[in-house]
């Protein structure tokens, strides 16, 4: 039973909240041309580290907006939330390891472009 | 019985209110202040039970929560298994039985109340001895709010068994004058309260039991249980010890207990243990015990110690008393049936043992130093270090947050330096401090940080408040903690798991943990078989698993497989701690989300109304829907046939409130559904409407419904009932993380508007009759459009859908006029014959139709195309969500299952729904396992066909019409026909009316 | 929408929560549940600070508020924060048009939806923290919950919005989804059947 | 006042073999290296030996063997999944677990006591009856029974019709039960060990020896350890090791949680599990009552779960089982499942040579013990996907050819 911070509402009890899974994977600019195991990487695998990681969460028993979060998930604490569209203030490529599933790696985290 | 241990004078107890309770049948008396064990133990009782394995008999071990032996069963007044003597309090109508290790659940019902209470403090103090109450104490003078939680029903802790001078007062004194000025400053100050477990940001659970002191005075419906959910910034544990014992030979006999928790019935219950006791240490602390219970008046037959050094003080104090005191000796055996008579004791170096001595005693008290309570503070993350000098583990607290961190993990992704570097982010929150992070802005103080004396436990709990005073920015004068005697100079304990011998397989009577009757020898067993870890030691021998949880065998238990396996203690560590501290009442965590209350009943505005005319409710999410509404005595069927008739001959009305509904507003709305339907939205005209289907990114079906688009820039999405908020969240999902840039506003109005069909031939005639100015036509209002019109100046919109094949008008209005509307359409439609349906008839005429439900004729494992509704998938957009899926390898399977009819050949006999189909011709010999190539989703009798019918998905489905099939229904094979999934008006006649 | 005129006797708004009322009515004086008249009531959707939130707030005669609270508007509406581009504004007493005008403010660049129908307002006075943080997490203490605090959050099972009418949290109106009404409107008598949560005076910090 | 009470019956478990396993100093190389010391390791390595006559094989733990999800999970033992890739596999493992006591030569406590899965809505009925159906015709001992026959069987379940969640009926799975999984793990480590199956505790396996597409061995924090053949059965730390390969899985590790209540004398002849009020429970051999609830929403390797979720879980428990109101928890939990998108495992061959994936069994993996113990040494040894598994292949996820127990809104354990 976490207190996790809100961008917006500020430090709420963690039943408010929406887990949203691995954070800036951005949906692929032109799915068509992605082949089967591009496409199955973008759908269905998402990192699993032991550690740092950046998620997605969303409030959605207070003011519903979507944010990112770095977290830690052996001890589950919250490191870091942060607006879509902003960056963490702690940035580390091992944070956003490369992977065959990062179809567009982005240029900036939270930037999601597509179409 | 008649008190004969009662002592004249002395102990926290009310003498002028005695209590008779019954014990096995037997009436006794005690005082108002005792405990059931304190009690039993005032007249002589030390036999409560039997042990679990070897029904051998067991006492009273210990005065608190960690006592292994004393387990009873309350029967009266409120009936509760698995409970100890030593922690129940004497109460009026309080009857109870011993019970060998299993309780009994009560079979009547439970009539009390429990709740839930939130509390968010500054400072949150778990105990209230000394540590606790001074802790708490100094932070409400300096401002603080706190809140001071103890799980007794007096505050004191350690100094209610240990009466002394503190801050000038005697102690009794010193706790009254605290506690009083702790009300004064409004300190939340809680007894018979047990904080049961510590988690993430300074979130303290505890159980308060606010009745069962008050036994049947109570009334039996009270509220008997709170949880408290505290939410403190800064915590301090302030749990004080545990004594620990030793273990030897016949150890667990009636008589036999620690030495503190002797002086704990002498000094708060005014209760003499025996009449002739011994003494087994290692330690200093017991003899104070001794010396308490010779000053009472009991006989101390000896004082049996395993140190060859012992300080002067104790040595003298034991002269004065005339007590013989045996240095460098265990004790090794014990006799005694249901009490114990006498004991044995020989000199021992740490190799060899001396020759026998015995006393004769009734009581025997042993301790083996103690263990700090620092189950919370484990519990909260808190790493444990074993203190060699101690034999404990105790708080290693110079360990960063980051280090637990990593300890919990192995290996963190991060350096820790990092981590903790970023581990307190500036709060953006409105509130002034952002609480701690797991141990961060955790204390611990006393006893419970291995500060055994009076003065130095105080100290540590100055240093621990006003440290957290300083975290809190609150200023705070000055101040020194209570004075107190000089904490004695104390001679080490000596560390002594057991009285050993040769062989520790043959230690079958040395019991580690009573309350399994798991020995030495069990240890030394699990060694033998191979065993290295504490772990599997402990689930060899079931050692902590019990009742107790190991607060008096756990940390002995460790240090006798180091001792056997040669292992060190600091390596092999102790069993993490887990919730809750003491077990708690599953009644009292369910609080009161029981009954109706257990989860959320939604209604609709004319729920009353189902109810007044008889409606059977169906649960769909948490909403309740009519699911027909009999009538004279009809059953289900004739009730259903009756409503399908009604809605395809004349006229049906349903509530439809419950779909979701969404308004999408914004430059970019259409442009938005595009992206979220497979088909598209942005060509629909103002005024009309267009059903449409969402896929998930994998392709399947997640949702459907129909969109109204109501301006060039805003839409009215209709979701399914069970989809509202789903799909709500999965809209924003996109918009807000992938499409941001899309000028687009979701707002939900699923209970703004109610919304009623009203279907069938006849319910042209109802509306047009209902809504005077609205040309109801076909011409005028054709199918898929929707129009504004006005009911007693009232806004009404009606939409052409059709969710039946029938002409049907979905009149739609602010939910507050809901009930009215209802009444006058079904007013004006009586001459119509008007027929109220519920979601059953909605299904047959559905089904007639072809038309699947999200949910039922689909599993998350359907795309439209298997619903055979490739018309609903765009070929002109570039992409929509789910669009690539379709081009996946398993997306051409011709095995896929497609959504198909089936006319039973018998059209008397109904396919239950789920009924898996075959092609086999026969059951009989068949080998299984059998090839199934689909499953019945939807299946129902139908008036209007003539016959039963089914939806089904179907391997191949779509190539397979007029094939036959059978549905394997009771062991027996239904034959049926396979047909296009729409059954009823294939051309669509119907729905102009 | 041109119908103006009906032959028909008035309809009659409902909340569906008069036997509600009446146990209401039947609490004891420690803390009282009050069902609010229906009000009319708007979801705003519009980038802060934009020409639309200039316009809007020229309409209103009120700033849009930026964090969790509400203001109440000259004319009495209250206007409640709920996101950073969305808020819901109370329309009491009602103001004919309103909704045409606010639609008019936000010309293209938000969003108003009609939402009368989508919430019911209950009030809570006496102890209301007392009797309310039975079933939130929320601390809807004075201290922390002053005069204007607006928060969105669970009371047991069904999420809320938490308005502070008062300075000592004496009154706190629930502005609850209409079809949890009931749900939310059998908790509270449940609760108050109770003692209520705090076992002292709780409430300013106390120096000497 | 008369003391003399006999023994509590029950109480005492069977007693363990004098001897369980040898901890032996690892050797340079083995045939087949096995990472996991749990459950599937150990059955593993079980059936390596006794079904492929493969005894150079080293099983290696990171902490103490059966440490992991094996000494945390709430042991009911069931076959009666929806899809037939499923059902097969699970049915297998089931009519191994009958014969498993005999196998072991270790009493493993299997008790066939039946498994109740309730339903309290129309649609869990549909569904419900889909499952059986299907049961049936794979061969599994499975039916329906109405409220009524749920009462029969569990007089303890709330069947009135006045609660929340009325109970509509239950799917019934006679042969389904729990066992005790300390026993079982044990049992699988001492036939192996004393097959000559090296077991080698406290040992972290930090990465692999590979040459060019092939697996050679295996890193740990003690030494390198070469191998003819690696198998991971390292369950939720499985991508933390495939990723130091590169081998993309899609597995995310949550927590699961579960607790006891202190022991209470036999009142729950069955298993009963809803899936509409988020709850499972039995009553295990000594007396306490085992309960879990679903996975926790989202991603941790702590042990550890969010409290709400156990509260929630004691609502449920005293709505369905009035009874239960005074009973206590005694202790809580968390082990770490690895869940799958389609809440199926993945077992088979990987990109890489010798290197063979076992994981995503999300909180199927205990009662599928046995059977992924054939299968998976079939596969190890021959190097072929055994018949069973081949469907839970990790290329499934790019085909699409799911086999989607999570979509079909089948229950969880």
């Amino acid at each position: 039973m976490q207190l996790i911070d809100c961008p917006w509402c500020g430090c709420r009890e963690e039943i408010e909240f929406s887990y949203g899974g691995q954070a800036h994977i951005p949906y692929p600019d032109n799915p068509a041309e992605l082949n089967d195991t591009q496409w199955a990487h973008y759908v269905f695998f998402r990192s699993n580290p032991k550690g740092v990681c950046a998620e997605r969460w969303v409030h959605s028993a207070g003011c519903r907006r979507w944010f990112n979060a770095l977290r830690d998930t052996c001890t589950y604490h919250f490191i870091e939330t942060y607006r879509i569209g902003e960056s963490p203030s702690f940035t580390s490529a091992s944070l956003f390891p490369v992977t065959e599933s990062q179809v567009s790696v982005p240029t900036e985290a939270g930037d999601r472009k597509t179409q | 019985m008649t008190q004969q241990y009662r002592t004249p004078t002395g102990g926290h107890i009310t003498r002028d209110t005695a209590l008779s309770f019954e014990f096995e049948g037997t009436l006794i008396e005690g005082y108002a202040g005792d405990t059931l064990a304190s009690a039993l133990l005032s007249n002589g009782v030390h036999h409560v039970t039997t042990s679990i394995k070897f029904g051998r008999p067991r006492g009273i071990a210990a005065a608190g929560s960690e006592d292994p032996n004393g387990l009873i069963q309350i029967t009266t007044p409120i009936p509760e298994p698995m409970q100890l003597a030593t922690t129940v309090e004497l109460a009026p109508g309080l009857s109870a039985h011993g019970i060998p290790g299993q309780g009994t659940l009560p079979t009547e019902p439970d009539p009390a109340r429990y709740d839930t209470a939130h509390l968010h403090v500054d400072l949150l103090v778990i105990g209230a001895g000394p540590a606790g109450l001074n802790a708490a104490l100094e932070a409400a003078r300096a401002g603080a709010r706190v809140a001071l939680v103890d799980e007794q029903p007096l505050p004191g802790g350690y100094l209610l068994s240990t009466p002394c001078m503190i801050g000038g007062a005697n102690s009794t004194e010193w706790i009254a004058q605290t506690a009083a000025e702790l009300a004064a400053r409004a300190v939340i100050h809680l007894q018979r309260t047990t904080v049961f477990g510590l988690y993430d940001d300074g979130l303290a659970l505890a159980v308060e039991r606010r009745t069962d002191h008050r036994g049947s005075d109570a009334a039996p419906d009270s509220l008997r249980q709170r949880i408290w959910r505290i939410r403190a910034i800064r915590t301090i544990v302030a749990t004080g010890a545990h004594e620990r014992p030793i273990v030897f030979a016949d150890n667990d006999r009636p008589g036999i207990l620690l030495a503190g928790s002797a002086r704990t019935f002498l000094n708060r219950f005014g209760v003499r243990v025996g009449d002739s006791v011994t003494v087994f240490t290692t330690n200093d602390s017991a003899y104070s015990s001794a010396f308490d219970l010779h000053d009472a008046g009991v006989h101390v037959g000896a004082i049996i110690d395993s140190r060859l050094v012992i300080g002067t003080e104790w040595i003298e104090g034991a002269k004065i008393r005339g007590i013989p005191l045996h240095s460098g000796s265990v004790v090794t055996g014990t006799s005694g049936d249901n009490r114990l008579t006498s004991i044995t004791l020989r000199r021992f170096n740490g190799t060899s043992f001396g020759t026998a001595e015995s006393y004769e005693a009734d009581t025997l008290l042993v301790s083996g130093g103690w263990n700090p309570a620092v189950h919370l503070y484990s519990q909260a993350g808190g790493m444990l270090r074993y203190d060699e000098r101690l034999g404990a583990f105790v708080p290693h607290r110079e360990v960063d947050a980051a280090d637990v961190a990593a300890s919990r993990s192995g290996t963190t992704f991060v350096p820790h330096r990092e981590v903790d570097a970023l581990r307190r982010p500036l709060p953006r929150s409105h509130e002034k401090f952002v609480p701690h992070t797991g141990v961060d802005g955790l204390a611990i103080a006393g006893s419970a940080a291995g500060k055994f004396g009076l003065r130095e436990a105080l100290d540590s709990s100055h240093k621990a408040v006003r440290e957290a005073l300083v975290d809190l920015r609150l200023a705070h004068s000055p101040s020194r903690p209570p004075e107190v005697e000089e904490d004695r100079d104390h001679t080490p304990g000596a560390v002594l798991w057991f009285v050993p011998s040769d062989d520790p397989h043959k230690l079958t009577t040395h019991f580690v943990d009573m309350q399994r009757d798991a020995t030495v020898a069990d240890i030394a067993h699990a060694i033998s078989a191979g065993l290295r870890s504490v772990e599997h030691v402990k689930r060899y021998t079931t050692i902590g698993t019990a009742h107790d949880q190991g607060k008096t065998s756990g940390t002995v238990a460790s240090g006798i497989v180091a001792e056997i396996s040669g292992e060190k203690m600091s390596s092999l560590g102790t069993t993490r701690f887990r919730p809750p501290y003491t077990p708690v009442a599953f009644a009292a965590l369910a609080g009161r989300a029981r009954g109706h209350l257990f989860d959320p009943v939604r209604v609709t505005a004319i729920h009353d109304w189902h109810i007044a005319h008889g409606a059977e409710f169906e649960d769909v999410g948490q909403w309740k829907r009519p699911r027909y509404y009999p009538r004279n005595g009809e059953d289900m069927h004739a009730a259903v046939k009756r409503e399908t008739i009604a809605a395809r001959n004349a006229v049906g009305i349903l509530d439809g409130s419950t779909l979701g509904k969404i308004d999408v507003q914004g430059p970019d709305a259409a442009e938005f559904l595009d992206r979220i339907y497979t088909n598209i939205m942005s060509t629909l005209k103002i005024g009309s409407i267009r059903y449409g289907v969402m896929c998930g990114v994998d392709g399947m079906v997640i949702d459907d419904g129909t969109v109204l688009r109501t301006e060039e820039d805003r839409f009215l999405v209709y979701t399914t009932t069970g989809g509202a908020a789903r799909v709500l969240d999965w809209l924003e999902e996109w918009l807000q993380t992938e499409w941001p840039e899309l000028r687009v506003y979701l707002s939900s109005a699923t209970e703004h508007l109610v919304t009623f069909p009203v279907v069938g031939p006849r319910s042209r005639a109802v509306i047009g009759e209902l809504f005077p100015d609205l040309d109801a036509s076909n011409e005028a209002f054709p199918f898929m459009t929707w129009r504004d019109t006005k009911l007693a100046n009232i806004p009404v919109r009606i939409a052409r859908v059709s969710f039946s094949g029938e002409l049907a008008y979905e009149v739609s209005v602010l939910s507050w006029y809901g009930l009215e509307l209802w009444t006058r359409l079904i007013e004006t439609g009586a001459k119509h014959g008007i027929t109220p349906y519920g979601t059953e008839a909605m299904h047959v005429l559905r089904a007639e139709k072809g038309y699947p439900i999200v949910g039922q004729d689909t599993d998350g494992t359907v795309t439209p195309q298997d619903l055979g509704m490739s018309w609903v998938v765009s070929k002109k957009k570039l992409d929509f969500i789910g669009k690539r899926s379709f081009d996946r390898a398993a997306n051409r399977d011709d095995t896929r299952r497609q959504l198909v009819g089936l006319l039973p050949d018998d059209p008397t006999k109904l396919i239950p729904e789920g009924s898996q189909l075959v092609t086999i011709e026969s059951l009989d010999h068949a080998t299984v396992p059998i090839t199934m190539d689909g499953f019945v989703t939807s299946s129902y009798d139908s008036h209007a066909l003539g016959s039963t019918f089914a939806l089904a998905l179907l391997v191949g489905g779509s190539t397979r019409l007029g094939e036959k099939i059978n549905a394997v229904v009771n062991g027996e094979l239904l034959p049926a026909t396979i047909t296009n999934h729409v059954l009823f008006d294939q051309e669509g006649v119907r729905r102009d009316g | 929408m041109t119908v103006d005129v009906s032959t028909k006797e008035l309809l009659v708004a409902r909340d569906g929560l008069d036997v509600h009322k009446e146990k209401f009515a039947a609490l004891n004086a420690q803390v009282g549940v009050e069902v609010l008249p229906l009000a009319h009531q708007y979801n705003l959707r519009v980038s802060p600070n934009s020409d639309s939130a200039v316009a809007v707030e020229a309409l209103l005669g009120s700033a849009l508020p930026t964090s969790p609270s509400w203001v109440s508007s000259p004319a009495g509406q209250t206007i409640i924060w709920l996101g950073p581009d969305e808020w819901l504004i109370i329309d009491t007493p009602h103001h004919t048009d309103f909704e045409a005008s606010l639609r008019d403010a936000t010309k293209g660049h938000g969003a108003v939806v009609d939402q009368s129908g989508q919430r019911i307002s209950l009030l809570i006075t006496g102890d209301a923290p007392g009797l309310l943080a039975k079933g939130t997490a929320l601390n809807l203490h004075s201290t922390a919950f002053p005069r204007g605090a607006a928060l969105q959050g669970f009371l047991a099972r069904a999420v809320v919005i938490y308005l502070s009418r008062s300075e000592n949290s004496s009154r706190i109106e629930l502005v609850v989804r209409t079809s949890f009404a009931r749900y939310v409107a059998d908790w509270l008598l449940d609760a108050a059947l109770d003692p209520l949560a705090y076992p002292t005076p709780y409430g300013e910090r106390t120096c000497h | 006042m008369p003391m003399t009470k006999p023994r509590t019956p029950g109480a005492e478990l069977p007693a363990h073999p004098t001897f369980l396993w040898e901890s032996p100093t690892p050797k340079k190389r083995y045939d087949v290296v096995i990472v996991g010391g749990g459950g599937h390791g150990l059955a593993t390595a079980h059936y390596l030996v006794k079904n492929h006559g493969i005894t150079d094989i080293a099983v290696i733990e990171r902490g103490w063997l059966a440490g992991g999800n094996m000494a945390r999970n709430t042991t009911i033992i069931r076959s009666n999944y929806l899809w037939d890739q499923s059902t097969a596999l699970y049915e297998y493992a089931l009519q191994l677990w009958e014969g498993l006591e005999d196998d072991l030569e270790y009493p493993i406590l299997f008790s066939q006591r039946g498994v109740l899965n309730l339903a309290h809505t129309l649609q869990e009925v549909r569904d419900s009856h889909r499952r059986v159906e299907a049961n049936k015709l794979n061969g599994v001992d499975a039916e329906w029974v109405d409220a009524d026959g749920v009462r029969e069987l569990c007089p303890l379940v709330n069947t009135s019709r006045d609660i929340r969640y009325p109970v509509l009926g239950a799917t019934y799975q006679p042969r389904a039960g729990i066992a005790k999984h300390d026993y079982v793990a044990w049992g699988f480590a001492r036939k192996a060990s004393a097959a000559g199956v090296h077991l080698i505790q406290d040992t972290s396996v930090t990465g692999f020896l590979t040459t060019g597409n092939r697996v050679t061995g295996i890193r740990t924090n003690r030494s390198d350890i070469s191998a003819g053949r690696v198998a991971l059965a390292a369950a939720g730390l499985t991508s933390t090791l495939t990723d130091t390969l590169g081998i993309r899985v899609p597995i995310q590790s949550r927590p699961l949680q579960a607790l006891v209540s202190e022991l209470l004398e036999p009142v729950h002849p069955t298993v009963v599990m809803s899936n509409a009020v988020h709850l499972y429970v039995s009553q295990a051999h000594k007396g306490e009552l085992v309960m879990g609830a679903g996975v926790d929403s989202y991603t941790g390797y702590g042990q550890r779960g969010a409290f709400h979720i156990i509260e929630r879980q004691m609502a449920a428990a005293v709505e369905l089982f009035p009874v239960f109101a005074r009973a206590h928890l005694l202790r809580s939990w968390a082990g770490t499942v690895d869940v799958t998108p389609d809440a199926s495992p993945i077992v088979g061959p990987t990109p890489y040579e010798n290197l063979f994936l076992n994981c995503g069994w999300g909180t199927g993996g205990f009662k599928a013990t046995p059977g992924l113990g054939v299968a998976f040494a079939h596969t190890i040894a021959t190097g072929t996907p055994h018949r069973l598994v081949a469907p839970f292949s990790l290329d499934r996820f790019v085909s699409g050819r799911l086999v989607d127990e999570h979509g079909a809104a089948a229950v969880a354990h």
